[in-house]
């Protein structure tokens, strides 16, 4: 069977596609921390990466498909590289583009936002009011910087990791 | 993620080290029951080797101290580096729990 | 940067994407003997593809792209799996397909059919009169069963391995 | 891929073991350049620890194979199995080259 893209020219963004469940994380992983390495990413954006990436990615398993099982591609563009130029992207810096083909989910907006900011307010809220829910779609948000779109069936979310490319946490 | 604890003065302190998880961090709220059916009620997790934490680390702390602290002890942390001190300093964790800078201040408290 | 890929319904083929060049070659193995094993391929099979799969990568790395980086794709049908049903593909086999955008190539029909078939008379040859060149290309016609088909720009090389999908050598 | 070796009577012999591929496999023919120099013209390579070879191998092979020729040595072979022996076979590298089954039989030749 020929893989579904080959009326495109290449662009020198490598990706994986798997399907989507908890066994394909570790091969997502590698593959964007061997990138990460290669575009010369600082420590503490690699780290980050790591951590956006397993909170995406897990969401995508758990709900992009209920009922059945979906995939999820992963594509990286290190800054510099790619058919296209990036303009103005700082040297050591990754973009990372997710893309699954289940329900329509925008997780930098998510719909519930009240249950969003009831978690922002509840940040310093005691133990037991704390509810352990939407942490990961809270986390992804203050880490990273991307945008999201709906293009036709599939969500596309892109994150960019690097100097300037998150909002300054905490410092 | 490994744990690997020792009984020190009132507390029992736990060195959590590797990676806390999706796949891993459920082990963290195994050994914090084990504990607190083994009797120690006060433990002291000193995080100097952890290298990662996610959300699923998070909820898995939360979920221990809530147990912790329903019988009447408490989980406190130490030696927070990197990712694991930024995902506590955003997620509000690092003042919802005791966290202290190191593990005597941890084991000085009261 | 949204994947090219986004438009299309997923059909549970795994496939990963690399630049053509030799560093990619570890990355593109390890996916397809992780599958060979989930597809239950039988050793000597899974031998066949990890030697295949070096042979027509090493191609596509050194000569696809003659004096440009360009990329090449892995993509992975377990028989049995994927959105089309595989007809009368039996269990334990596994599908592999390779794309690249480089100059257009069949490796299993050389268009130097002088040097091919000089190649497999030469197979008896002396040491002296043998020559290296040539041998890739009959490992891979000889080990697996497959088709080509250029679409488009593309390359598109699938080849099966499993029971009764290579030609039996030797016995 | 990994060379042993050790002197044999007249043949110098060679424990090749793991995979003799397309990033590793110019190591077999520095190998035997070496014994050369060193003043070994027949060497037994060893394969029975071999897992792996692809056309790189083979290449490695016979350069390795007509140096020694050239030096009035020669190259002999024993303990093929799985693809290793496939890959002999239809290549007709098992009749170009002197294989054995086994170490002995490839020492008692003369
Ligand atoms: N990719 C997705 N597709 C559909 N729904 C999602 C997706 N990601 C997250 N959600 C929804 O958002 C909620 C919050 O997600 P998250 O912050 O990761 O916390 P948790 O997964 O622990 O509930 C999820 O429970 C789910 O209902
Ligand atoms: N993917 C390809 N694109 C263009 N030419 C190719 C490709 N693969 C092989 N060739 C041509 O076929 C020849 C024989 O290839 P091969 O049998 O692998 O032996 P070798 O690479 O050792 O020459 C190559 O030298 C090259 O000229």
């Amino acid at each position: 069977m020929p893989p579904a893209t080959e009326a495109f020219v290449p662009q020198l963004a490598p990706r994986l596609r798997l399907p989507a469940h908890e066994e394909s994380l570790p091969a997502f992983r590698e593959l964007a921390l061997a990138w990460a390495g290669r575009a010369g990413l600082a420590d503490e954006f690699v780290q980050r990466l790591d951590l956006v990436l397993e909170e995406t990615l897990m969401n995508v398993f758990h709900h992009a498909y209920p009922g059945e099982l979906g995939e999820v591609e992963l594509a990286l563009v290190p800054s510099g590289q790619g058919g296209q130029p990036r303009d103005g992207e700082p040297p050591g810096s990754l973009s990372v583009s997710l893309t699954d083909w289940g329900v329509a989910f925008d997780p930098l907006a998510p719909e519930d936002q009240a249950l969003e900011e009831g978690l922002e307010a509840n940040l310093e809220a005691g133990l037991e009011a704390r509810a352990p829910g939407g942490m990961g779609l809270f986390l992804l948000r203050t880490l990273a910087r991307g945008s999201y779109a709906r293009v036709g069936a599939a969500n596309v979310l892109t994150l960019t990791f690097g100097p300037e490319s998150a909002p300054v946490s905490g410092a | 993620m490994e744990c690997t604890g020792s009984k020190q003065g009132a507390f029992y302190v736990l060195e959590v080290t590797g990676r806390m998880d999706a796949l891993t961090s459920q082990g963290f709220e195994t050994e914090c029951q084990g504990r607190l059916e083994a009797g120690d009620k006060r433990i002291v997790a000193d995080l100097s080797g952890l290298e990662y934490i996610s959300s699923a680390g998070l909820r898995s702390i939360l979920s221990a101290a809530k147990r912790l602290k329903a019988a009447g002890g408490d989980l406190a942390f130490c030696g927070l580096s990197g990712i694991v001190s930024e995902v506590f300093t955003v997620s509000g964790f690092a003042k919802l729990l005791p966290v202290y800078a190191t593990r005597e201040e941890a084991l000085a408290r009261s």
